[in-house]
């Protein structure tokens, strides 16, 4: 009875990697030219964003807030970095600092409305949201800025590997940043206790509200960083970048089974894989060349399903 | 007597006398410097419009009272708009016979995304963004590929004719007010309150919670497919496209702007319509004075903080006086 | 306290209604003239475009009415690519009491209410730059339909590109077809072009790999190119209806080692419509291989002269579809130099 | 020996809007000592223990001198820093993370491997296991809290405190939610902490704990100082009397009536974990006490009785017209009402008006039939009339819950019952929270009740409120019924009899498995 719980948990622990080996397996089948290291090396870097945008909002759901001004932070980033960059020839790291500062200081704004002023998290990430893409575009009148002089950072492969993007480095890199940052270090602790019990916090001396603060400017300063990569990707600025992003990033981050409610979550495996599944569903319909209708269709189904395995995770982990 | 009575009223209905207040504002000054604006033809298209906003407000508020949260609205709407549609479409020879079975398809189809959004939360206790975030991508994808590549034909104008400006004015009226009756006036509605307030409370005091969170889904998703029946009249057809995920932005706003706590135990139907009217009346006026489009979005957002700051400082100046 | 603070929010609000207001709202000087009101009921401004559309009707209509001794009281709106939200629109401009309603229309099939409600007001519907459905029958039809022929443009387009194919000595293997938005009217009848094409240039059996880019987003058709890349190596010619996607196709291409200049080993062909300002660069560096204008600012002049005649009671043409200039990888740099030849694109760098 | 007095309070006062919390209270710590700090609801304990704990910030004119410095609690960390550490009365953890995380969440920024910004995770761990070691508590440090019982989880709070090394330590109702066991527990650690010359503040309602435990203690009422001695030099009437002025005296339970009509059977009653085979009779008009440690499953038994737990096995009968019939779950609720133990958690909406709180057990009756139409006015005058019956102090029904006090709210919840006019009542710690005087009335209340014909199932972790109420006991250990008492034999040694051979078995049980 004892041993059968045992394993009954573990697999529910290591559910996250049994979907994406299914995925895998199932499109390996469908097709030839899913498993190659082009495909899956693609794949991982044009949804660099999506990876990145998932660990930001993975920082604002571990205090137990929901941000859904992710995208737009993203987007207000790359906007800026690719006007410095296009219109007044500034030096390509600088811009894209100056873009990272830039979503790094709306993370601020929003820790202002959130944790100082106490307003529903939700909904002024939504006002947030709304008002970066209004500016954004009567900055840039919808033009498409295009980015031609970036291209070099795209074609930076490693041969050795079969052609592995170097840029994609970066990427694995913040997610192990976060993750040593979230088990290794004191903040990551503050982080969890925050999101668990935020009164207990308080009350044992933990600076509640610099924490939530700290975890929305990262979040603000992660999806800096997404936007500049998504400018990379992409080699331009179009003006419907990252939109809806912020939906498909809490899904993600819930797949790696992050609570909304706060206190439980990983960067690694966690969101990362999380949003691996996404990114390779979607891959693996277009090359088997189902029909890009379907792929919204398949993807919540599969949303769904992973929800209500995680909510029986649950009732296991609280009857054990 | 009488000015205690009002006295009574006022404290009573607060929301409602501010959000009157609001809009009596807004009005006076836009009739004033709008030219066109208070005319019979621009108030009747202004309130048509804000019937659908104002359906899914109405859904999303029994929703949010009960602490839930439900974003798959204008998915819904359009999904099962596209059911509805591809099934009156499907006769070679469309009578009125069809067009009122396929409203009864529309609103079945609604209640029937609600049920599955109600059975995930209320009875397996997931996490309502999340069920309602996965519904929402399904029933797009459902409605994309129901939709098919070309888009759904139209319907006959007969249907257009019937939900014209006013009978869908006289609609958000009736079915708004008697779903705000059912709210405030009946044991359902109590319950749904006693629920957001405290479930477990509920549960002790005999409540079948499950099933009255359920049929609050199924309320919500009702809704929806009103707002779908309105929607499909002013285009005469469906398409997934009808429920952009942005939408419910402008529907949880106009919940919220009407004074719904997003923390559960609050709010009411009424309010929630007129907050739906600030919304859309925001783009409706912006039309008529011809400012850049841009500056809408700017508004709406601006509005959503500055409702929330209300809020929070009503939260924060209760809380003191509480303590 | 709340109610003040709500009566403040009202305030604030229609402060904010009037702040954006003064900035748009010139004084019109009305001595003397008649005054025409005019509405535009655009249905997105996703693309710069978009944008040239709106703009060039402005310009033109003003000129227009100056000649003709109106003053045009003008408005426009923009949908953000929701169908219901623009038949709403357009009653607000009819309620504003709009004679003439411009409507690049979102959905062909959903407008049709529309185009009926505008002619119940008494107004008239010109079909600016899209069309409407072929569907449409009697109070359905706009009173004018100023379009490009998107079947024609594509058609043309890709026969050049066979062509010039040919005369650099390469067999087409497998072609990939981006397709735009799938209700969209232009893009259908692009897709239509492209395969009258095939036929006439001689390749009615060549393998077509339709690619979906949403709703002409970027980001789509990278992805969906990339993935049909990866399925079909083999590929050396490419058809976008529209290179507003160019970014997204160029980003796929380099993933898979196919983004090359023309004479270079890789080379993948390719035709386009519209000539955003990005297509004329590609064009020159030698990666575009022909590409078809859009012709925005022709729409504009027909269609502002057309509206005036309409509203004057003469006889418009029903259907008025002009062609863009054709530039290819070998004339562009005349076609810039030629003063003669307007380019959109080169207006909206 | 000459004790030092390192902690001195002077003038404290706390002034909420509208109410004085506290006004002018001074009173003097030394260490090595326990202080008890006894008042009724609202008499300001709280209060002065959150101003100690830097929780609250007092009025000006206030003082706290801490050896012979006179200092500033402005947050929880300076009170950290001071040496204060407070142990909370709902037992305070991070559901979702370890034992040894919980346990120094206070300060992760010291537990860094030299100065690199990384955690020392085996330090951790080895301070932790020292710190639970002198506890006497051997839970594995890397357990996630969730999975841990209540008593385990005040050691971890404690625990918490200790690795702070405070030398002055808060215990708010450290035992509401403890087993007698552990609660024994507790006090032989608090007795050992006092050896080490800690400075404790004890709180309690527990008028025995208070006499077992304090060298000394601190009486306030309504925010005053009303008294302080040794302990050794009052009895309880008196102490009792510094705490409200007045004793109350409850009414002697009556002879209990007939006991042929039995109104429920339950029997084999199984749970999950617990209950485990219970059987028992209730009869009408009788008070049925239901006796065990806490963590006996008590609640349990409850619970899965009345549906809210899975039921594994077992048959409830209910006498219908003069028939016992087997009933469900569903049909049985119909005919009780159940008062928690969680007040908050599950016994009152506090943001909702009294009447409303009261009309929600039985809201039906006020509603038409077909769609439900409330009607409002007969709702209120029913609220009225109950309000009156069981003295519930407020404005008028329109009150919201939330301002009312304690004892007030437990009123309404009983009135709430009343409404619905049971056959049996079911009652988890009927007077837990509630000051002397409203436990009196509720007592009384209930004697009322059962004369009219309510049959009543108490639930209390007071031996002497349970032995005063009851007409028979039933006794729970480990889920099992192990004992049944007649008002006649009442004595705490019959009713530990049971307790105590179940416990041994247990243990010798374990004996054997080991």
């Amino acid at each position: 009875m004892k041993t059968n719980k045992f394993k009954l948990d573990n697999i529910f622990q290591y559910s996250t990697y049994i979907v994406l080996a299914l995925i895998f397996i199932v499109f390996t089948i469908g097709s030839d030219k899913f498993l190659t290291h082009k495909n899956v090396y693609t794949t991982m870097f044009n949804g660099g964003p999506l990876i990145l945008i998932t660990c930001a909002v993975t920082f604002s759901l571990l205090v137990g807030v929901i941000d859904l001004s992710v995208g737009a932070m993203g987007y207000a980033s790359g906007c800026l970095a690719g006007i410095l960059i296009k219109n007044y020839d500034a030096p390509i790291v600088l811009a894209f600092l100056a873009g990272i500062a830039l979503a790094t200081f709306i993370g601020w704004i929003n820790s202002v409305f959130i944790v100082k002023l106490k307003m529903n998290a939700m909904l002024v990430s939504m006002g947030m949201m709304l008002i970066i893409r209004a500016i954004a575009k009567i900055i840039t009148h919808d033009k498409t800025i295009s980015l031609f002089s970036l291209s070099f950072l795209r074609q930076a492969k490693i041969k050795a590997l079969g052609g592995f993007p170097i840029l994609l480095l970066v990427v694995f890199f913040i997610v192990l940043v976060c993750n040593i940052v979230l088990k290794q270090t004191p903040f990551g602790r503050k982080l969890l206790a925050v999101g668990s019990n935020e009164t207990v916090a308080k009350n044992v001396g933990i600076n509640t509200d610099r924490i939530k603060s700290a975890a929305l400017i990262i979040c603000g300063a992660i999806c800096g960083i997404a936007g500049c990569f998504w400018v990379i990707t992409l080699g331009s600025v179009v003006v419907t970048g990252l939109v809806s992003y912020e939906f498909l990033a809490i899904a993600a981050a819930v797949l790696g089974g992050t609570s909304l409610l706060g206190g439980r979550g990983s960067f690694y495996p966690g969101s990362f894989i999380g949003a691996l599944i996404l990114l390779f569903i979607a891959s693996g319909m277009a090359i088997m060349g189902i029909s890009p209708y379907a792929i919204p269709f398949v993807r919540g189904v599969i949303i769904f399903i992973a929800m209500y395995v995680d909510s029986l995770r649950h009732k296991a982990m609280m009857l054990a | 007597m009488v000015l205690d009575r009002i006295k009574f009223f006022g404290q009573r209905n607060k929301q409602l006398l501010g959000m009157l207040g609001a809009i009596a504002v807004m009005l006076l000054v836009l009739s004033i410097s709008v030219e066109n604006f208070m005319t019979w033809t621009n108030i009747t298209n202004l309130l048509a419009q804000v019937a659908p906003i104002a359906f899914m407000a109405t859904g999303i508020t029994f929703v949010l009272i009960t602490k839930g949260m439900d974003i798959s609205g204008p998915a819904v709407m359009a999904a099962s708009s596209v059911i509805a549609v591809a099934f009156i479409t499907s006769f070679k020879v469309i009578t009125a016979v069809h067009l009122i079975s396929g409203c009864m398809i529309l609103l079945l189809a609604g209640g029937f995304f609600g049920f599955i959004n109600g059975l995930a939360i209320a009875k397996l206790k997931m996490v309502p963004l999340v069920v309602t975030l996965s519904m929402m991508t399904v029933a797009t994808g459902l409605a994309t590929v129901l939709g098919g590549a070309r888009g759904l034909p139209t319907i006959p104008s007969a249907y257009a004719n019937f939900f014209n400006k006013y009978t869908v004015i006289v609609m958000v009226i009736l079915i708004s007010s008697a779903l705000d009756f059912l709210l405030t006036g009946t044991s359902f509605g109590r319950k749904v309150y006693y629920i957001g307030n405290k479930e477990e409370t509920a549960r002790i005091s005999g409540i079948n919670t499950d099933n009255v969170i359920l049929i609050v889904y199924i309320i919500c998703g009702i809704c929806a497919a009103l707002a779908g029946i309105v929607n499909v009249a002013i285009i005469s057809t469906a398409r997934a496209s009808m429920g952009p995920q942005s939408q419910i932005l402008d529907v949880v706003s106009a919940a919220v702007i009407g004074g719904v706590s997003v923390q559960g135990g609050k709010g009411r139907v009424r309010d929630a319509c007129l907050g739906a009217f600030l919304i859309v009346g925001v783009n409706n006026v912006m039309n008529l004075i011809g400012v850049s489009d841009y500056f809408t979005t700017l508004i709406k957002g601006s509005i959503i903080i500055f409702a929330m700051g209300i809020s929070s400082f009503r939260q924060f100046y209760f809380s003191r006086i509480r303590a | 306290m709340k109610k003040i603070l709500l009566v403040l929010m009202a305030l604030v609000m229609t402060g904010m209604v009037f702040a954006a207001g003064q900035q748009e709202a010139a004084p019109v000087d009305t001595s003397g003239k008649t005054v025409v009101k005019m509405g535009l009921a655009m249905q997105s401004k996703m693309a710069p475009a978009f944008h040239a559309w709106e703009d060039y009707l402005y310009a033109r209509v003003q000129i227009e009415a100056e000649e003709r001794g109106y003053v045009v009281d003008w408005s426009a709106t923009n949908a953000n690519g929701d169908s219901t939200k623009q038949a709403n629109d357009i009653k607000d401009l009819l309620a504003k009491g709009s004679e003439v309603v411009f409507v690049p229309c979102n959905d062909s099939q959903a407008i049709l209410q529309s185009v009926e409600e505008v002619h119940n007001a008494g107004a008239l519907y010109v079909s600016y730059c899209r069309a409407v459905s072929p569907e449409a029958a009697g109070n359905q039809v706009p009173d004018t339909t100023i379009n490009f022929s998107s079947e024609e443009q594509a058609y043309v387009g890709v026969m050049k590109m066979f062509e010039i194919m040919e005369a650099d000595g390469i067999v087409p293997t497998t072609m990939i077809d981006v397709h735009g938005q799938v209700i969209d009217e232009n893009a259908i009848n692009r897709e239509k072009g492209l395969r009258r094409a095939l036929v006439d240039a001689g390749y009615p059996d060549l393998k077509v790999v339709v690619c979906d880019s949403g709703a002409w987003e970027p980001d789509v058709a990278r992805d969906s190119v990339d993935a049909a890349l990866q399925a079909h190596p083999e590929a050396n010619c490419l058809y976008t209806s529209s290179d507003f996607m160019m970014p997204g196709i160029q980003t796929a291409l380099e993933n898979n080692d196919k983004w090359y200049p023309r004479g270079e080993e890789g080379h993948v062909y390719i035709a386009s419509s519209d000539i955003f300002p990005i297509a004329i660069e590609m064009l020159q560096a030698g990666y575009i291989t022909t590409a078809v204008d859009q012709g925005c600012y022709e729409f504009a002049v027909n269609a502002a002269k057309s509206a005036f005649d309409l509203l004057e009671g003469k006889e418009v043409e029903k259907m008025q579809l002009t062609l863009g200039t054709m530039a290819t990888v070998d004339n562009i740099d005349e076609i810039l130099a030629d003063d003669s030849i307007f380019l959109w694109g080169n207006d909206y760098k | 020996m000459e004790k030092k007095s390192p902690l001195q309070l002077k003038n404290i006062s706390m002034t909420f809007p509208g109410v004085k919390a506290l006004n002018n209270v001074s009173f003097t710590a030394h260490q090595g000592e326990v202080l008890g700090l006894v008042g009724v609801n609202g008499a300001g304990k709280s209060t002065m223990m959150n101003i100690l704990g830097g929780l609250l910030q007092p009025d000006k004119g206030s003082e706290i001198i801490i050896n012979g410095e006179s200092v500033k609690i402005k947050n929880p960390r300076v009170a950290e820093d001071l040496g204060i550490a407070f142990i909370q009365q709902e037992v305070a953890a991070f559901e979702t993370m370890n034992v040894y995380e919980n346990v120094l969440a206070s300060d992760f920024d010291k537990w860094r491997k030299n100065r690199s910004p990384f955690l020392n995770k085996k330090a951790m761990k080895e301070e932790v296991r020292k710190h639970l070691a002198t506890l006497d508590c051997y839970i594995d440090v890397d357990t996630p809290t969730h999975s841990l019982t209540v008593g385990e989880k005040q050691m971890v709070q404690i625990a918490r405190a200790l690795s702070q090394g405070g030398q002055i330590l808060l215990f708010d109702e450290p035992t509401a939610s403890l087993s007698d066991h552990e609660t024994q527990k507790l006090f032989e650690i608090i007795n050992n902490l006092r050896t080490q010359g800690y400075i404790i503040f004890y709180i309690s309602h527990y008028l025995d704990e208070i006499f077992e435990m304090c060298d000394r203690v601190v009486a306030l009422r309504d925010g005053q100082k009303t008294g302080e001695a040794p302990i050794s030099e009052i009895n309880k009437e008196k102490l009792v009397d510094m705490m409200i002025g007045h004793f109350v005296e409850t009414t002697e339970r009556k002879n209990s009536r007939d006991k042929d009509d039995i109104i429920l059977r339950a029997e084999n009653i199984t749970g999950v974990k617990f209950p485990r085979n219970i059987s028992f009779d209730l009869h009408k008009g009788e008070i049925l006490g239901v006796w065990g440690l806490l963590g006996s499953g008590r609640s349990e038994l409850f619970n899965t009785l009345l549906g809210f737990d899975k039921m594994v096995e077992g048959t409830i009968s209910f006498n219908q017209n003069g028939e016992l019939c087997e009933i469900n779950h569903k049909d049985l609720y119909q005919h009780v009402g159940y008062l928690t133990e969680g007040r908050h958690h599950n016994g009152v909406f506090l943001d909702m008006t009294i009447a409303e709180n009261i009309t929600s057990s039985d809201l039906d009756r006020f509603a038409s039939k077909g769609i439900g139409i409330l009607n409002n006015r007969k709702e209120k005058e029913e609220s009225r009339k109950y309000m009156k019956q069981v003295n519930v102090k407020a404005v008028d029904e329109n009150m919201i819950v939330s301002k009312l006090s304690g004892g007030n709210q437990q009123k309404v919840i009983i009135s709430k019952w009343m409404l619905k006019d049971p056959d049996i009542l079911f009652m988890d710690e009927p007077t837990k929270g509630v000051d002397v005087g409203a436990k009196a009335e509720i007592q009384n209340l209930i004697f009322d009740r059962s004369e009219k014909g309510v049959s009543f199932v108490v639930v209390s972790s007071e031996l002497e409120e349970i032995m005063n109420l009851c007409d028979r006991i039933i006794v729970i250990a480990e889920g099992k019924l192990v004992g049944e008492v007649n008002r006649d034999d009442f004595s705490k040694e019959a009713l530990m009899a049971g307790i105590v051979k179940q416990e041994e078995k247990v243990e010798n049980e374990q004996v054997q498995v080991g």
